[in-house]
């Protein structure tokens, strides 16, 4: 029975089972307790470089977004022949295309075996879709008021930028809903703009560059590191001009803010990595190491 | 409806275990208390909480004790019942938010729960089960109106995910005045005092109990082919996937294995594909059983069928059925996690760790062990094993934390803000503080509306002034006012 | 022979019990709760008034006064006449039957009789009533069907909800008439 | 276990003489139905106690004495009486006894044998309940009892409780037939031995039912020959008949006749009074017609209902809106240059056509032409609500038409309104209930507004569906069909575009549908409101239960819930005197019990359903006709 902690507790060492009778009170505190505790096992170490380069995917998106809104405003003011767009636009796709399939020599492309038919097909569903649709998206919205639609396109935008796929594997990550945001947004964009070429135009162009652009930029990333970092550098300063040419104090906001993403924050995960903590211990629910789906196929 | 007592006659067999003598022998040793266990899990809900608050009350109401339990409304089970022995159990009207947990305001339950207290003249407040939120409102409440708590933690949680830290948060809150805490097991008692910040000092450690009766061995076992059994609910924290791995390599090895698998959940879909893709249910001889929902009287048969028992389980604070399946005499083979090491000595189980690998080779060592016919008998197994976990043996241990709770003070009103601000971090410190003062604002204003003096004080079925004799039902009223 | 005691209810109102002794074999408990009181009346009614007469100062129309006095008037006929039970009356007579009779303020009574082999017996049970928990005395009704089961649930005083020692009271006299009834009515 | 003896209230004032009446042991209880006076031969009295007995089947004997004391008492009368109990010999032996002056009275049971009971010797406690026969008699205890027959065995082993006292009153009217005036050898009193209670009419009306059902039951067969004639099975007559709620009333109205002269009598009382109640019913609705017809056909109140019932349909408007509908023609629809223009030229029109139809001062409400001011205004910007234009104005061109349809078809129908309505009037003889499924010519002649309902609600419902699905592609996910939840799912890129582009253009058009779908939504609401109404009230008049009604009315002891006894003062040492009273059944459970079986056309669906299927814009017809209730 568990009686009153007897005298004579030095010589009989308590043990940590349940099912023998020891003569501890229940509540007895041995100094074994919590022995078993660990602390971070998982832990991991970050090298600075190697988390900026990471940070240049965000880099890229912030890029990518702020060169679809000048370009939109552009061709809102006026200043921006809608031909002149399409044909760059149709060149650098052009280009991207031949560079995804040298990049790797064309072997991503026999993995996914999808044939240069398909995408020829799928290109002339985009040009055909957006042409037939483009006087019905021109007069959508004209009776909706001008801040609504601005506001559901950056709130879309937003939304494009938190659920695109970084790499990182988290729960709200959905690349298809940031896709669909991103198109949505240049839908409603493109119904403010003065004529339906221009509709169209901004439409495709937006399926470039939020579309297109990122797998070839994964490519890159992929294949040459280098090269893709000064790409990178490029767009940046790309979308840098073109902001600077609109408004001077966005251009500086912006580029602080690029700054303090590609170089602060990774400062920071690794300063905060010294205070990080987690509890592990026996209680902790074993996660399967080893994949079972080999059972069932 | 209270002489329906229908989980009265449902669970009568198997709370009639022991004659009803020794009852009032302990009554003259140790002052009595009036008990009120609260949870959301009992009867007809099945499960180890529930089965614990059950056996627990009638071990303590034949110590002489008064218990009364608290659970919410299953179903058209409504209003107050008495179970075996006068056990009463009130099914209060709440509404049900989440795998049988009711919604939490932590003001709506207070009506009702302080009538009962003070009707039923309650002086310790037992909650279980961290999952229920009426016990964690119990203990609140309880606090308000000054009764004495005691909280029994029946689960493990893992510090990782955002969810447990919540949880964490909340269990803080709730324990961080709460006069006595008790746990299954050490690992449990760590956990516990790690997720609330809890003293150690006001932690105990009171296994659960199994009732060694109910699981003997079948003394005629056929000896020919060698047969696994795993009984649990089929969700991924019993490693049911761990199981659909198992499976497969050990039927390729050994032709004479069969496996019976007792418990539905929603990884059943994935044993009956391992089952339809192994060919294991032949017409000829079924190899893989999948019996489907047990009913807890049905576990013993299902388990004496078997040699050896398999627990795949990835986080258990203490594994009743481990219990069970070697109180039947048979050998356990189990993962290492938990308090699974602290529940049975090592030449009992075989203990592994959780991966398909090493699972295979303990059941290997197992079934060698079986062949060469090394294992205890299982009777002798049985014999050992009864000594370890009664409910007597529980409902004593228990008894010492209510007296020693007995002696305590509950915080008063002011010191107890103080220690929720001290003690719970500075934001939730500071809301729950005002809670609490809402809730005792709410309190007095209740007393002011209906007090005390207006309550009818019940009459005690069970206890010292018990007034319940064995006769049948429907004469129980007439039987206690002779009494009286 | 006839007596009266004073109990209350379960709100704390006063209750009178009322007990008539025939004969051995038929008792009659009477459970009166105070009539209605002028002030709640007053009360009420001024209450209306005034509220009627703020919408009156509002839009001037006095359509809202005449209304105000049809509604109180109409009301209060309800509530005489089907809420507030003044009275509420139990009779049991042994080897016929128990008969319970409610009598409005109005005067309207409201009698059911239950016959004798249909009582199983008279009980005093627990309930969650509202926000509270509390005793009531209840007839239970056996079933044609199967001899020990129970059809129904007949709860007596339903609207006077008496506390525990009354509802002991009456349930003690009731046995005494009960108990050698069933044990003839069950022989045969 | 006490003795009751029921004693019935008029044989209070009887001469002393003989308790006749039956014993029901089970639960120990004399029911005394008769006295027996002096002077009478005991062989006699034998013998018409056998007759009554093989002629109700009840067990009726003599139970005991019963003397009325009016002078002082003479011991002789009371040794003689106790003689009597050797004669006829009966267990136990009632001896009821009545002073002069005293209201209480004393009575004893003894038994003959003591030793059958040894623990009371020779008596035992007895309890006077008194009743009134009358009553008893006519009384039918709710629920009713096993249905009683004429065996008496088995007859007093089906009824149990005071239900056997009822019973064996109602049984045993061989007894009371016999009244005073009739020089039978034995004198009884009883409730009617002062004169059979009947009445001239009653018999009258019982002789001459005979023969009218006869003849109306022929003619009744007739006519549903007539109608099942093949003719009216052929397809779109039988389609029409199922739908229009005059046929529906017509049937209902045939089956209730039929029902009522049909010749086979009533077995049992509940049938007898669902026959009353129909006939009744039928009367009152009859009357009803009646009045509605004179009320009519009084001051051509005729042609201005016409006139307030047919929409507007003269000439002015009706070439308004064509002179619209073709300008909208030929600016043709392809979308740019809405009607901006010419909105307020056709308002103007509009108030000036308003302007000389109320100078003629016909108060009539112009459906149409609302219609078509509502049509303006949502193709404008109605409420400043954002929709789109292009869309907006082809949806109003597009009802606008379907106006013009409707109004040609209304200048078809005009002159025959008049006469429709006449004949229609005409059948209010046949009852009002008959007359008011007016509900038909309602939903005639609100038919375009069932078909804007219709346009509308498909067409949102489309945009709903399209939206859901599409909702569920932007968000990456689609809908399991087989396992019945939603999946995450990998879409082509072409097919997020291209879905995404729907999306966004459904997400602008939506409010624009959803506008058109609401207003007519509530317009077919208001329609299908008024019918409902109508559709009550034809069903209140078809199913109350008026005769059971007035009974409860006016002899509320005829249809009884049970009953309530009432303590006489008494005094200690006398027996116990209970009044017993027959507790009358509640009004609603009286209607309850009673209700005539109605065409009702019953609510298909509960609110919460119904909101739901509006949301989601499927169709609503919440009046559902009788037959398909039945499959």
């Amino acid at each position: 029975m568990c009686a009153q902690p007897v005298p004579n507790t030095t010589e009989i060492r308590w043990q940590k089972v349940l099912y023998e009778r020891q003569p501890f009170p229940d509540n007895y505190v041995d100094q074994r307790f919590l022995e078993e505790l660990r602390k971070n096992i998982h832990a991991r170490k970050y090298q600075y470089w190697a988390v900026v380069f990471e940070s240049s995917v965000v880099i890229q998106q912030l890029c990518s977004v702020c060169v679809f809104g000048v370009i939109w405003w552009y061709m809102d003011e006026g200043l921006l022949a809608p031909h002149w767009l399409l044909g760059t636009g149709l060149a650098l796709s052009l280009t991207g295309y031949v560079l995804f399939d040298l990049l790797d020599g064309g072997e991503g492309r026999r993995k996914s075996g999808r044939t240069r038919w398909a995408d020829l097909k799928s290109a002339l569903v985009f040009i055909t879709f957006t042409y037939g649709f483009s006087p019905v998206l021109k007069t959508l919205t004209e009776s909706v008021s001008t801040d609504t639609i601005y506001a559901m396109s950056v709130f879309m935008l937003l939304g494009h930028l938190i659920f695109f796929d970084y790499g990182a594997n988290a729960a709200i990550v959905s690349s298809t809903l940031s896709l669909n945001m991103a198109i949505f947004a240049s839908v409603c964009l493109a119904s403010r703009l003065p004529r339906t070429l221009h509709a169209f135009i901004m439409v495709t162009f937006a399926i470039q560059i939020f579309a297109l652009w990122p797998m070839l930029q994964k490519k890159l990333k992929a294949c040459t590191p280098r090269c893709y970092v000064g790409v990178t550098l490029l767009f940046a300063f790309s979308a840098l001009g073109g902001l600077l040419s609109i408004s001077a104090v966005g251009a500086t906001l912006f580029a602080l803010l690029l700054v303090s993403i590609s170089c602060l924050c990774p400062f920071y995960l690794i300063r905060l990595q010294l205070f990080k903590e987690n509890i592990h211990g026996p209680w902790d629910e074993a996660e399967i190491k080893e994949d079972l789906s080999r059972f069932l196929s | 409806m209270a002489y329906r007592g229908g989980g009265g006659r449902r669970h009568g067999p198997s709370a009639a275990f022991h004659p009803v003598s020794p009852g009032r022998l302990f009554t003259c040793r140790t002052p009595t208390h009036n008990i009120c266990m609260v949870s959301d899990f009992f009867y007809p809900n099945m499960g180890g909480v529930e089965s614990h608050i059950y056996q627990l009350s009638q071990c303590l109401i034949e110590r002489g004790h008064k218990v009364i339990i608290v659970t919410h409304a299953y179903g058209n089970r409504k209003g107050i019942r008495y179970l075996t022995k006068g056990l009463k159990v009130y099914y209060l009207p709440l509404k049900v938010m989440y795998n049988q947990s009711t919604a939490t305001t932590l003001f709506h339950s207070l009506p009702l729960l302080r009538y009962i207290f003070v009707r039923e003249r309650v002086t310790i407040i037992h909650s279980h089960s961290s999952f229920s939120a009426m016990a964690h409102d119990a203990l609140f409440h309880a606090k308000t109106m000054g009764l004495r708590t005691v909280f029994t933690d029946h689960s493990l949680f893992g510090f990782a995910d955002v969810s447990s830290v919540l949880t964490n948060k909340l269990l803080t809150v709730s324990l961080c005045d709460t006069n006595h805490i008790i746990c299954v097991s050490y690992t449990s008692k760590e956990n516990t005092v790690l997720r609330a910040a809890l003293n150690p000092e006001i932690v105990s450690v009171i296994p659960n109990a199994v009732d060694p009766t109910d699981f003997t061995p079948d003394p005629f076992r056929r000896h020919d082919s060698i047969t696994i059994v795993i009984v649990s609910r089929l969700v991924y924290r019993k490693g049911t996937d761990l199981l659909s791995g198992i499976i497969p390599e050990l039927c390729q090895k050994y032709q004479d294995l069969n496996f019976i698998i007792g418990g539905e959940g929603p990884k059943r879909i994935i044993l009956e594909e391992v089952r339809e893709r192994y060919q294991l249910h032949d017409s000829s001889k079924i190899r893989v059983r999948l019996l489907g929902a047990l009913e807890h009287k049905d576990v013993r048969n299902v388990l004496v069928q078997g040699h050896i028992f398999l627990n795949t389980s990835l986080t258990e604070a203490f594994c009743m059925a481990i219990v069970e399946a070697a109180s039947c005499g048979l050998q356990v083979v189990s993962t290492r996690v938990g308090g699974i090491p602290e529940v049975l000595p090592e030449n009992l189980i075989i203990l592994c760790e959780p991966s398909v690998k090493s699972l295979c080779e303990g059941l290997e060592k197992a079934i060698s062990q079986l062949k060469s016919g090394v294992l205890p008998a299982p009777e002798k197994i049985h014999n050992i094993v009864k000594t370890f976990y009664t409910w007597r043996n529980v409902a004593e241990r228990t008894e010492k934390v209510y007296n020693r709770v007995a002696g305590e003070t509950v915080l008063p009103m002011d010191k107890r803000l103080e220690r929720l601000m001290s003690h719970c971090g500075p934001v939730t410190g500071c809301i729950f503080a005002l809670l609490a003062v809402f809730n005792f604002l709410f309190l007095t204003f209740l007393r002011w509306m209906t007090p005390d003096s207006l309550i009818d004080v019940a009459i005690d079925a069970t206890g010292p002034k018990g007034a319940w004799i064995n006769q049948y039902p429907y004469s129980r009223k007439r039987g206690r006012n002779k009494t009286r | 022979m006839e007596d009266e005691l004073s109990f209350s209810d379960i709100y704390g109102g006063r209750l009178a019990l009322q007990r008539r002794y025939y004969s051995p074999s038929c008792r009659e408990f009477c459970l009166s709760c105070p009539r209605l009181s002028l002030r709640s009346l007053t009360a009420v009614t001024c209450s209306v008034w005034l509220a009627a007469y703020g919408l009156f100062t509002l839009c001037e129309n006095s359509m809202i006064l005449s209304a105000a006095i049809f509604i109180t008037l109409i009301g209060l006929l309800g509530y005489l006449h089907f809420v507030k039970i003044d009275q509420e009356t139990l009779l049991i007579i042994d080897s016929l039957g128990i008969q319970m009779t409610s009598s409005y303020a109005s005067g309207k009574e409201s009698t059911t009789f239950i016959e004798m082999g249909k009582v199983k017996d008279v009980i005093i049970n627990e309930a969650i009533y509202m926000q509270k928990v509390i005793y009531y005395l209840c007839i239970l009704l056996n079933d044609p069907m199967e001899p020990n089961g129970i059809s129904q649930v007949v709860p007596v005083f339903p609207s006077a909800k008496p506390r525990l020692d009354c509802l002991i009271e009456v349930y003690r006299s009731c046995q005494e008439i009960l108990a050698p009834g069933k044990a003839t009515s069950t022989s045969p | 276990m006490v003795l009751k003896a029921f004693f019935p209230t008029c044989c209070a004032s009887a001469d002393s003489g003989l308790l006749v009446g039956r014993w029901v042991p089970e639960q120990n209880s004399a029911v005394v139905l008769a006295v027996v006076h002096f002077p009478f031969i005991p062989i006699q009295v034998k013998e018409l106690l056998a007759q009554v007995q093989q002629a109700s089947g009840v067990g009726v004997a003599v139970l005991g004495t019963w003397c009325h004391r009016r002078q002082e008492p003479e011991e002789s009368l009371g040794h003689f009486l106790e003689g009597l109990g050797a004669i006829f010999s009966h267990e136990p032996w009632l001896q009821l006894c009545r002073e002069r002056g005293s209201k209480f009275w004393s009575c004893k049971a003894t038994h003959r044998q003591v030793p059958t009971s040894p623990s009371a010797p020779g008596e035992d406690q007895v309890m006077l309940i008194f009743y009134d026969q009358r009553k008893v008699l006519l009384s039918q205890l709710h629920p009713p009892t096993a249905l009683p027959d004429h065996q008496a065995g088995d007859a007093t082993a089906s009824t149990r409780g005071l239900a056997a006292v009822f019973d064996t009153v109602a049984r045993s009217e061989a007894l009371f037939r016999s009244d005073r005036f009739d020089e039978g050898l034995v004198r009884l009193s009883h409730w009617q031995s002062e004169g059979v209670e009947a009445s001239i009419l009653v018999e009258l009306a019982k002789q001459a039912s005979g023969p009218v059902c006869l003849l109306m039951a022929y003619l009744l067969s007739l006519i549903s020959a007539a109608s099942t004639c093949r003719v009216f099975k052929l397809w779109p007559l039988s389609f029409i008949c199922s739908k229009l709620s005059t046929c529906e009333q017509l049937r209902h109205r045939l089956e209730q006749l039929t029902f009522i002269f049909s010749t086979q009598k009533a077995e049992n009382a509940s049938q007898l009074m669902r026959k009353a109640n129909t006939l009744v019913s039928v009367l009152l609705d009859v009357a009803l017609g009646l009045t509605l017809l004179s009320w009519l056909h009084g001051k051509d109140r005729i042609g201005q209902l016409a006139d307030a019932l047919v929409p507007v349909a003269d000439p002015s408007s009706a070439s308004s809106v064509v002179v619209y509908w073709a300008y909208c023609g030929q600016t043709g629809l392809c979308g740019q240059e809405p009607s901006q223009a010419e909105c307020p030229w056709l308002l103007r029109v509009a108030q000036l056509r308003g302007r000389r139809k109320e100078s003629l001062g016909a108060g009539k409400e112009w459906v149409a032409e609302e219609l078509q001011h509502l049509l303006q205004w949502l193709m404008g910007a109605p409420a400043g609500l954002k929709m789109n234009r292009a869309l907006d104005q082809v949806l109003g061109r597009f009802f606008l038409y379907h106006i013009h349809l409707w109004i040609s078809y209304i200048h078809l129908m005009s002159p025959f309104i008049e006469r429709i309505l006449w004949h229609m009037g005409l059948s209010a003889c046949l009852g009002l209930t008959v007359a008011l499924s007016i509900s038909d010519i309602i939903a005639l002649l609100t038919f375009h507004i069932y078909c804007f309902y219709v346009y509308g609600a498909r067409l949102y419902c489309l945009k709903i569906c399209g939206l859901s699905s599409l909702w569920r592609l932007f968000r990456g996910k689609k809908w399991n069909v087989l396992r019945q939840r939603v999946d995450s799912c990998s879409y082509d890129l072409d097919q997020l575009f291209i879905g995404t582009l729907l999306f966004t253009i459904l997400v602008f058009l939506l409010p624009t549908t959803a506008l058109y779908y609401l207003v007519f939504t509530l317009l077919r609401l208001l329609v299908v409101t008024v019918q409902g109404l109508i559709h009550l009230l034809v069903d209140l008049i078809n199913s109350l239960p008026l005769y059971a009604l007035g009974l409860r009315l006016c002899r509320p002891y005829r249809l009884s819930a049970g009953v309530k006894f009432q303590v006489l003062e008494h005094e200690a040492g006398r027996p116990l005197r209970l009044l017993m009273q027959i507790n009358p059944l509640p009004y609603n459970r009286v209607v309850h019990t009673y209700r005539l079986p109605s065409c009702g056309c019953h609510p298909k669906h509960s609110w919460g359903s119904l909101c739901r299927k509006l949301f989601f814009g499927e169709l609503i017809y919440p009046w559902r006709q009788r037959g398909d209730k039945q499959d």
